[in-house]
């Protein structure tokens, strides 16, 4: 009785219902107090996640913990089922973390319509909470969606001038790739069904089906194509420039820093494990890391001529997106590894990059980088964090973004050199497109009149950039405790990816006949 | 209670509630015409609509009533299966909600109110008629009675030419399609011998039947069924007749109309034709390719909502109709399933469409929407969450509805259809979610009347009984399904079973 | 982990040595200038608050009226202070490890910073002999040096922002050469590089030197690429990256000359030329010079540049065993030291010169560490950091005189052409001796700092173009030569810069010339000690042959081969492979004659040129630079640099931002995304086609259903 | 005569069926829709003879459904002639699109 | 004799057809549509469906065709002499597309149907009923029995089809 109280037991169902509380709570409410209760439930649910980190054993193995489960569609075997990994522990902890970080951020940004705003990125925190700790596909998949609809509204409501088409754009494009794989999930669960007689979601028992290479090969194409747009991989990625520009701050925040990890935690959660034998089939490899290295550079150098400095960090996600990408498809574990520090860091950095392009664009109503200049000599305070902040970004030692990228490189040199030393060239072009960007906003002369009357942070962007700018040190300087944590699930991934046999001739072959006779038995 | 239907009084239990209906309809003609009513104030076409909606529950009652009758063998020419009980809970959700929608504006447009809504009562026997059918007379009959009641209600807006004009399409297309049903049935008949579903399964199962004339039979009736259901190219009179006629009477016709016949569908198909499923599945598969792609990329450009919603409607018709192609278990039980939401969603929004356009035939076109949400916000949700079901949006019944449709797809190795689907899905987003932007996303333009909006209590019955098991659907739908699924075992008792078997 | 504040505490680490000698604080060292950083930070963003509100207001925060504000006295005893404990703390070790007779590095680590699978990186740092020389150059000379900013930039209302950065330098220069593996060291290696982004741009207002820490970031992050490339390929072969584990086994495990070495070497190579400015990317050091003197003085004379040659160092055994980099290494050392000192000759800003002069003897150094004289590349790294410290530290006084009498004289000339200059010697005599000391010690003459260490790198280069087995023996030969060369060269133009700067007519005009005045204490008492150390600083290496020489006094001179006994351990596993595979090394030049035979010549001729230079060109009247005429002929192509920058903008930088651009104008907007849009649009254009059918005519719907009716029966009937 | 009757039927449903996708007026179209009707009720006959009565019983069927739709459809011709003073469906296309 | 009498009604049926489609006036239309109908009666006597023919004149070409001319008349279309047959290229490919749809029956009923009518038992079906209950009677008794629910819903039909046409014929009030 008393263990149904115990922190584990509840934690997961209550990070994912809270936020949907707030939500009605928020609707509710009078509008003015709209951003104060968003604050308030997102820190609740912030502060009762960060004992996650201490719930989360990785003595235990790389397997699911605290894990519950309800039966839900029982026809279909789909279950409420949740659980935390190694791998899901981070991105449950960056949402919970990032999404007050954008609340408190939008509360000058957002002018009109707050009530629905706040309860739109409540709900919104209830997806992506959602998507990260369910461990039955079809609840995955219902989490997936779900994150859309507030998206949708949060750019085309407030976003900027084309915001319409971009949140057209953005909804069409992810939906397109995620109902192919709706598709394979489907596919899988048949087969599961026609072989094995399982009828469940569970990942764990979606993991016995055997699928034939040939299936794998498909199925992981459906799902690749679903996670590659969201990550989203070159070419796939042109929503994510309009998305960006368009959206508001907090939306940006929120994208960048959590619904992009969607795609590439689907990457570690799916298609490594679920279809290993294309998974590791060397054209899958090599057209993977093609992608992703073609993104790290391409991203690079369209990111340098960009003229609006949020389209320029938008494509900057991009790049650093194909080093997930690269990291994932070395398939050792310093890839692996790195790629979910990437991940990690990238939403923290990239976060931040946006919440100081939209604090800036709260100051002066643009984003072109030509119309400022000399900003640090009136807000230097702005400056620095901006200053730090890129820097991570671009992957300085000592910072969060450092680690990621570095074990990332690491281990694609490990299995592949050649593309190793193009993705490495990266972090020259890191610099090529940050730099420039930081001197023409920040440094050079204050000449327009308007950037005199810039202000530095106010105390309220303080308390947001900071808790930032200190976990993107901390993580950087002593990232062991996210690695170790993070291991033991990332081994269990690469073991499954390596041990996988395709299906055993027998097994297939008691499938066909028993197809035959039913062909048989019809004509 | 077990009938064997050796006595012809059994028909009256088993046809119970299509009894009730019928006379209540009759009732409702003869208040209607008394003079206290054909002259008497406005009110009193509020209560014959609240006395039709009694007439509804009460054959639900029965209908309820009815599970606890069984019948024995499957002779007779009116089942009394589950599927049969399962399709009049579809059809009364249909009506009722339909007669909760309309109530207003019959009123607003003066309409004659017992005609009105006694001519839905006998369009909702015909298709209950339809969906039990088990003689292909049986069929014909109720989808000629269904067929002219709606041709009527389609032109019933006196007032209007664009529902005369509605009316006449659908009337000469109706007709028309009638032909080649009739002559579907007659080869049919001639090539096994009877019009009894089970003895024409039988016929075909043994390889009795004549091939040449069965294929033609079978091809014919295809075409039948697809014309009612709009399935391209038979659709086209859809968008017109759509837009035309009365929108509340549009709201019934997408939806009690197309359930009861594709309810038949199922039925001709799935058990009469089983056995000759290698020859006609590919028929079907290529309609409803044609009629996902083309309903939907249409659909993306139209600026009428309801013509949209006509678009919508064929889409929807090209979903279930891989329901029909995938001819198992679980697509006969999704078929059902989806039926039921299709049923509640469509309504809904169709119940909006006719709130903002004030009970008439105005303020149609999307841009009207502007700013709509923000101005009812509560009106604005709904048709939000209607349109994100209809587009099968996870959180809602749309979506379960859709991937139970899928699941039957895919235990029928129909991959390729299950990507269609998913594709042109992507292109429904578009349009539903155009609505949406208009409504959220732009402002209302600058002068528009802020006419209030008054929802008065049926509409509100109808809208929050929707809304609500739209999402009850979307959330909880397991009892439901499960429903469903043991609603179609007895369809299988009849026929060499559904297979699961497609290429 | 152990918590931070274990640092302090030194508590045995998680693979630390067990050797016989316990370094004293060894972590606080490092702390130090870090623990600076933080409170000279604080107080800079405090400062940058004020000074931020009084420019929206219009006008510049007075940060001196009234006394100063704290946030500008407190960082004048913080910023050197930090550095004066961590050079005392040093100094310690460095006396404890004189007597410990060290052979093995001592290790401490402190927590694991990357650990994953087979990786495991410890935050540890590595005291070895090597360290301990670079500890004492960066936080000897680095004390010097923020005594000097102190009086240079106490006016600047970013000053304490200034020594924020200045110690964060220290702080990264100290983790660059501390560190016990590769990683760290690319901690401070890319720090450091941060720091020199920060400084150059220190007055980032001015477009020109914001551009010119941009183009130092940039141009050094391609260096990066092949760092990070060749700790791969180490981790690749040893599964673990710490020297330790590598050096122990590298023997055992590559083939001498092997492709695998060789690879890992020449990434290290590359690491090693964007960091000190060699050919072909030493583009970005003379650029610079747009910080703040004591920062050229610090960073990019003394210690960061020089980080190349240390990595070399600390890498001997790898590159010993690779002589095909080696060989590289010299050669891309000696024509960086030419190409640089043909530069230097015709440049006219002061500081400009002593730019390419430091590349050029960064280019010594490597030539010293390519021929496998470590110790010598070790040796002219710390002669260098003295003499050319010194040179800037001067040039900065001397700027800061003719900015002040340019000031006065409502000229706005520039403050850093020589032209505009002369004649400082009447008025500067502290800077004037000390620099002439400076300009001795770098032009090799006897018995300067520079000299000695010269001297033996050039020998060292004669000596491997004769050994017994040496690869590329007439490649060694052309280096020797082209050496020596370049050590003339030297010697003219640093006595050109001292002739235009200190003799003759002063320029500056009757109003200037009174304003100028020799440098406050705090700036000319760092010059008199780099000045003493450029004088006597040699003779801690000096070779025996010399030593017993006449230019050693017939062994006179103090402490003969100190620093190279002192750094055996170190290197000797490099020299052994050397001995094992290049056998003896030659005992006479390659044109014959002995090492004391060279030096005499080498001496003389230096000595001579810097004669004849000072008498030729005292003569000549020097116009300022607003009236002089433009360069012609070579000396237009000297005075262009080569036009390298120009060959550079034309063929990379332009190519690359306009492939930017077309990736994005046409690749990204029309191609992708316009095949995105197209899907969408071409979805749409055919449903409105589509919708045309739709005619409202009953004939037309009838006429489709037929048609429909037709195409059934078809398939169905056949 | 079965062959013989079919085809016969055949003819006059295509008969039918071409003159409503020819006829603009839309009470031919109907009577062609009707010539459609017979030829179906031929058609039930023929086979009536062969297989057995409920042919017969069909076609009585669809004789009282061809008198139901008649009344309905003229009735609708009628309303909409009200609107439009022409029965020519060429006039109806206010719907399209 | 019956083959020849088939053949007659057969071209006059056919004949009457194409009349109903390319004749100009309605009342022209009409009148060919009562001739088939007529004709078709003649073959349902040979095959054997006299009761069925008796109601094909009464109900079909007496009482329906009257009511199409009634409704002629009442829109005054009768001395509408326009040609409502449309255009050239409508008319080829409808005659194309209709032509198919004859053509593929024509081969599927004519000559896949060869054997059919012995297979089926040549008319010994309908022979029998007749034989034992009449022409009135064989139609009548299956009515009744096993087609009563057919026959109860063709009752709310005609209802239905009654009410519609009342509603929308009837004077707007």
């Amino acid at each position: 009785m008393l263990s149904a109280l115990a922190y584990e037991s509840w934690i997961l169902h209550a990070l994912i219902w809270l936020p949907l509380l707030g939500t009605f709570h928020v609707l509710w409410a009078a509008e003015d107090r709209a951003k104060w209760l968003a604050l308030r439930w997102s820190l609740v649910v912030f502060v009762l996640s960060v004992g996650l980190w201490w719930a989360y054993d990785p003595a235990l193995g790389g397997g699911y913990q605290l894990t519950s489960s309800l039966p839900w569609i029982a026809v279909w075997g789909v279950n409420y089922a949740l659980g935390l990994d190694g791998i899901s522990l981070f991105m449950v902890l960056l949402s919970t973390f990032t999404t007050p970080l954008a609340i408190l951020g939008s509360f000058n940004y957002i002018k009109k319509r707050q009530k629905a705003f706040y309860a739109l990125m409540l709900l919104l925190e209830v997806g992506v909470v959602g998507v990260f700790s369910a461990v039955d596909l079809f609840l995955f998949y219902v989490f997936f969606e779900l994150t859309l609809v507030p998206m949708y509204f949060i750019i085309g409501i407030w976003g900027g001038e084309r915001r319409v088409y971009a949140a057209i754009k953005f909804f069409l494009y992810t939906a397109f790739g995620s109902l192919l794989m709706l598709v394979g999930i489907l596919y899988i669960y048949a087969r599961g069904k026609a072989l094995l007689g399982v009828t469940s979601f569970a990942f764990v028992d979606l993991l016995q089906i055997p699928l034939t290479p040939q299936e794998q090969m498909w199925l992981f194409g459906a799902f690749a194509l679903a996670f590659a747009i969201k990550v989203p991989i070159f070419p796939f990625h042109t929503w994510l420039p309009d998305a960006h520009v368009e959206a508001p701050t907090p939306g940006s925040v929120v994208l960048a820093a959590v619904l992009l990890k969607m795609g590439t935690y689907g990457f570690v959660r799916f298609l490594l494990p679920f279809f290993p034998l294309a998974a590791r089939h060397p054209n899958v490899v090599t057209l993977m890391l093609t992608l992703g290295v073609i993104g790290i550079i391409y991203a690079a150098w369209v990111a340098a001529v960009q003229p609006d400095a949020k389209k320029l960090v938008a494509y900057t996600s991009v790049a650093h997106m194909g080093f997930v990408v690269i990291g994932i498809f070395a398939l050792n574990v310093n890839g692996l590894q790195g790629g979910l520090l990437v991940m990690i860091s990238h939403g923290i950095s990239t976060g931040a990059l946006f919440l100081l392009i939209g604090m800036l664009y709260e100051r002066r109503h643009t984003r072109l980088i030509k119309e400022f200049g000399g900003i640090g000599r009136v807000a230097p305070w702005l400056a620095t964090a901006f200053v730090i902040t890129a820097l991570v970004s671009i992957g300085l030692p000592g910072t969060s973004g450092f680690v990621g990228e570095f074990l990332t490189l690491l281990g694609v040199f490990e299995n592949h050199p050649g593309v190793g030393i193009l993705a490495t060239s990266g972090v020259i072009f890191a610099a090529y497109y940050m730099l420039p960007m930081v001197q023409s906003v920040f440094f050079n002369a204050l000449e327009k009149p308007e950037n005199r009357e810039v202000r530095d942070l106010s105390r309220r962007e303080v308390v947001i950039l900071a808790p930032m700018i200190a976990l993107m040190i901390v993580i950087g300087v002593h990232p062991t405790p996210l690695l170790r944590r993070m291991e033991p699930s990332v081994q269990m991934v690469l073991e499954r990816v390596y041990a996988a046999a395709p299906p055993s001739a027998a097994l297939i072959e008691s499938v066909q006949e028993e197809t035959v006779e039913t062909v048989e038995r019809v004509e | 209670m077990e009938l064997d239907f050796s006595h012809q009084a059994h028909f009256i239990v088993a046809l119970a509630p299509e009894i009730i209906l019928s006379v209540w309809g009759m009732v409702i003609l003869m208040i209607g015409v008394s003079p206290r009513h054909s002259h008497g104030p406005e009110g009193s076409a509020a209560h014959l609509g609240w006395l039709s909606l009694a007439g509804i529950l009460a054959a639900a009652l029965s209908n309820g009533w009815l599970y606890s009758v069984t019948e024995v063998g499957t002779h007779s020419m009116v089942a009394l299966d589950g599927f049969a009980l399962f399709s009049n809970w579809i059809l009364l959700a249909g009506a009722g909600l339909g007669i909760l929608i309309s109530q207003d504006y019959v009123r607003r447009q003066r309409l004659q109110a017992a005609e009105f809504y006694a001519l839905l009562i006998f369009s909702t026997v015909g298709l209950m008629i339809m969906a039990a059918a088990r003689d292909l007379i049986i069929i014909f009959l109720g989808l000629e009675i269904l067929s002219i009641a709606v041709y009527v209600l389609a032109a019933f807006n006196r007032r209007d030419p664009k529902s005369a004009e509605a009316g006449l399409k659908y009337f000469l297309l109706g007709a028309f399609s009638t032909g080649f049903f009739l002559y579907g049935i007659a080869l049919v008949y001639g090539a096994t011998g009877s019009m009894h579903i089970s003895v024409i399964a039988d016929s075909v199962a043994s390889g009795n039947a004549h091939g040449a004339l069965l294929v033609f039979g079978i091809a014919l009736l295809a075409v039948g069924f697809s014309f009612k259901v709009s399935v391209v190219p038979f659709h086209m009179w859809t968008p017109d007749v759509y837009e035309g006629a009365p929108t509340p009477v549009t709201a019934f016709m997408s939806v009690a109309v197309k359930a009861g016949v594709f309810l038949a569908f199922l039925r001709v198909f799935s058990v009469a034709f089983v056995g000759a499923y290698e020859r006609w599945w590919a028929i079907l598969w290529w309609l409803a390719v044609i009629t996902m792609v083309v309903a939907n990329l249409i659909a993306t450009v139209q600026v009428n909502v309801k013509r949209m919603l006509a678009y919508s409607g064929i889409a929807h018709a090209g979903y279930l109709m891989v329901a029909i192609v995938a001819a198992n278990e679980t697509a006969a039980a999704g078929l059902l399933f989806y039926l039921l939401i299709y049923t509640l969603m469509n309504i809904g929004a169709f119940g909006v469409v006719i709130l903002v356009s004030g009970q008439s035939e105005e303020r149609l076109e999307i841009q009207e929407y502007a700013g709509f949400g923000w101005k009812h916000p509560w009106l604005g949700v709904l048709f939000t969450v209607f349109l994100l079901s209809l587009a099968g949006f996870p959180g809602t019944g749309g979506f379960i509805g859709k991937v139970f449709l899928l699941q039957g797809a895919m235990e029928a190795d129909l991959v390729y259809l299950s990507v269609i689907l998913v594709l042109t899905t992507v292109a429904s987003y578009w349009y539903y979610l155009r609505v949406a932007w208009y409504m959220w996303m732009r402002d209302a333009p600058d002068g528009a009347t802020d006419e209030p909006i008054d929802v008065s209590l049926p509409m509100r019955l109808a809208l929050i009984t929707g809304v609500v098991l739209v999402l009850y659907f979307g959330v909880f739908p397991g009892a439901t399904m499960e429903w469903a699924r043991s609603s179609v075992s007895g369809l299988s008792a009849v026929g060499p079973g559904l297979t699961g078997l497609a290429p | 982990m152990r918590p931070f504040g274990l640092l302090l505490l030194q508590a045995p680490g998680l693979e630390d040595s067990q050797a016989a000698w316990e370094p004293v604080l060894p972590g606080l060292i490092i702390l130090l200038p870090l623990l600076g950083f933080a409170i000279n930070g604080a107080l800079a963003l405090a400062a940058a608050r004020k000074s931020a509100d009084a420019v929206r207001a219009g006008r510049e925060f007075d940060f001196f009226g009234n006394g100063r504000a704290v946030t500008h006295t407190l960082p004048t005893w913080v910023g050197p202070g930090v550095l004066l404990l961590a050079f005392l703390l040093t100094v310690v070790n460095f006396v404890g490890m004189l007597g410990a007779e060290l052979h093995e590095p001592v290790i401490r680590s402190y927590w694991s910073w990357i650990t994953t699978g087979d990786l495991n990186i410890a935050a540890a740092i590595q005291l070895d002999q090597l360290s301990m020389v670079m500890m004492m150059i960066i936080t000897g000379v680095g004390f010097l040096i923020h005594v000097f900013s102190v009086g240079y930039m106490q006016n600047d209302p970013g000053y304490p922002r200034y020594f924020a950065y200045l110690n964060l330098f220290i702080f990264f220069m100290l983790v660059l050469v501390m560190g016990a593996s590769y990683p760290i060291m690319f901690i401070g290696w890319e720090g450091v590089g941060l720091c020199s982004y920060l400084l150059i741009g220190f007055w980032f207002s001015d477009e020109e030197k914001a551009s010119a820490g941009k183009k130092a970031f940039i141009v050094n992050r391609i260096g990066d690429l092949g760092f990070l490339l060749a700790i791969f390929l180490l981790y690749l072969v040893f599964q673990r990256v710490d020297y330790a584990g590598i050096f122990g086994d590298a023997e055992s495990v590559f083939v001498y000359g092997g492709p695998v070495i060789t690879t890992v070497t020449l990434f290290f190579l590359l690491a090693a030329v964007g960091k000190s400015a060699q050919i072909p990317l030493h583009i970005w050091l003379p650029d610079a010079m747009a910080g703040p003197t004591p920062v050229s003085a610090l960073i990019h004379a003394a210690t960061m540049v020089t980080a190349g040659v240390y990595l070399v160092v600390r890498s001997s055994v790898l590159f010993a065993l690779a002589p095909l980099s080696s060989a590289v290494v010299a050669g891309i050392g000696v024509l960086t030291a030419l190409f640089a000192a043909t530069v230097a000759l015709r440049q006219q800003d002061i500081k400009k010169v002593l730019a390419y002069s430091t590349v050029s003897q960064l280019g010594f150094m490597f030539l010293g560490v390519g021929v496998g004289a470590y110790t010598a590349g070790i040796f002219h790294l710390m002669t260098h950091a003295f003499f050319k410290a010194l040179l800037f530290l001067g040039a900065g006084a001397v700027i800061h005189s003719i900015q002040h009498a340019l000031h006065h004289s409502n000229k706005d000339w520039d403050a850093q052409d020589m032209r505009n200059m002369g004649g400082l010697r009447a008025y500067m005599p502290i800077t004037w001796i000390a620099m002439w000391l400076a300009t001795l010690a770098i032009a090799g003459i006897w018995p300067f700092a520079g000299f000695f260490s010269k001297d033996e790198i050039i020998w060292m280069t004669g000596a491997m173009a004769g050994a017994e087995n040496a690869p590329y023996a007439g490649l060694y030969t052309v280096y020797w030569v082209l050496a020596l060369a370049t050590a003339m060269l030297t010697a003219f133009y640093m006595t050109r810069l001292m002739v235009m700067t200190f003799h003759g007519r002063n320029r500056t005009g009757a109003t200037g010339a009174e304003h100028l005045h020799e440098a406050p204490k705090t700036m000319w008492i760092p010059l008199a000690i780099l000045a003493t150390l450029s004088v006597f600083g040699g003779w801690i290496n000096v070779t025996t042959d010399l030593r017993e020489s006449v230019l050693g006094g017939f062994g006179a001179l103090p402490m003969g081969e100190w620093l190279h006994h002192w750094l055996e351990p170190v290197t000797e596993a490099a020299h052994r492979v050397q001995e094992a595979h290049l056998g003896e090394l030659a005992h006479a030049a390659p044109l014959g004659g002995g090492e004391v035979a060279w030096g005499l010549i080498s001496t003389v001729a230096a000595l001579a040129v810097v004669l004849v230079t000072a008498r030729l060109l005292g003569r000549k009247e020097v116009p300022v630079a607003v009236e002089d005429a433009e360069p012609t002929g070579l000396s237009r192509i000297l005075f262009n640099k080569w036009y390298v920058d120009e060959f550079y903008h034309r063929w990379v930088v332009d190519p690359v931002l306009t492939t930017s651009r077309v990736l994005w104008r046409i690749v990204d907007t029309r191609i992708i995304d316009g095949a995105v849009n197209l899907v969408g649009n071409a979805a749409r254009a055919i449903g409105w086609l589509g919708s045309l059918l739709q005619t409202g005519q009953v004939n037309t719907y009838a006429f489709f259903f037929t048609l429909g009716v037709l195409v059934i029966l078809a398939m169905i009937g056949f | 005569m079965l062959a013989e009757s079919l085809v016969l039927a055949g003819l006059i449903f295509v008969i039918g069926t071409l003159g409503v996708i020819v006829r603009r007026n839309a009470v031919i179209m109907f009577l062609c829709i009707e010539l459609q009707l017979n030829a179906v009720n031929l058609t039930f006959v023929a086979f009536s003879r062969y297989v057995g009565i409920e042919g017969q019983v069909f076609v009585f069927f669809v004789m009282a459904v061809a008198a139901a739709e008649a009344a309905v459809g003229l009735a609708i011709i009628i309303s909409i002639f009200r609107h439009y003073e022409t029965v020519n469906v060429d006039s109806f296309t206010r719907l399209k699109w | 004799m019956p083959e020849i009498l088939f053949f007659i009604f057969a071209a006059v049926a056919v004949g009457g057809a194409v009349g109903v489609v390319v004749s100009r006036s309605p009342v022209a239309s009409l009148l060919f549509m009562v001739a088939t109908l007529a004709s078709t009666a003649g073959i349902f006597v040979l095959l054997e469906a006299h009761f069925l023919a008796a109601i094909q004149i009464l109900v079909y070409a007496g009482a329906i065709m009257v009511l199409f001319l009634f409704v002629i008349m009442l829109l005054n279309l009768g001395h509408d002499y326009q040609r409502d047959i449309r255009g050239n290229v409508a008319m080829i490919i409808g005659f194309a597309v209709t032509g198919g749809i004859g053509g593929l029956l024509a081969r599927q009923l004519g000559g896949g149907t060869a054997g059919l009518e012995t297979n089926l038992g040549a008319g010994d079906a309908i022979d029998a009923a007749l034989r034992e209950y009449g022409a009135v009677g064989a139609i009548a008794r299956p009515l009744f029995t096993d087609y009563v629910v057919a026959f109860e819903l063709t009752g709310l039909l005609l209802l239905v089809a009654i009410v519609g046409a009342i509603a929308l014929a009837k004077k707007a009030s």
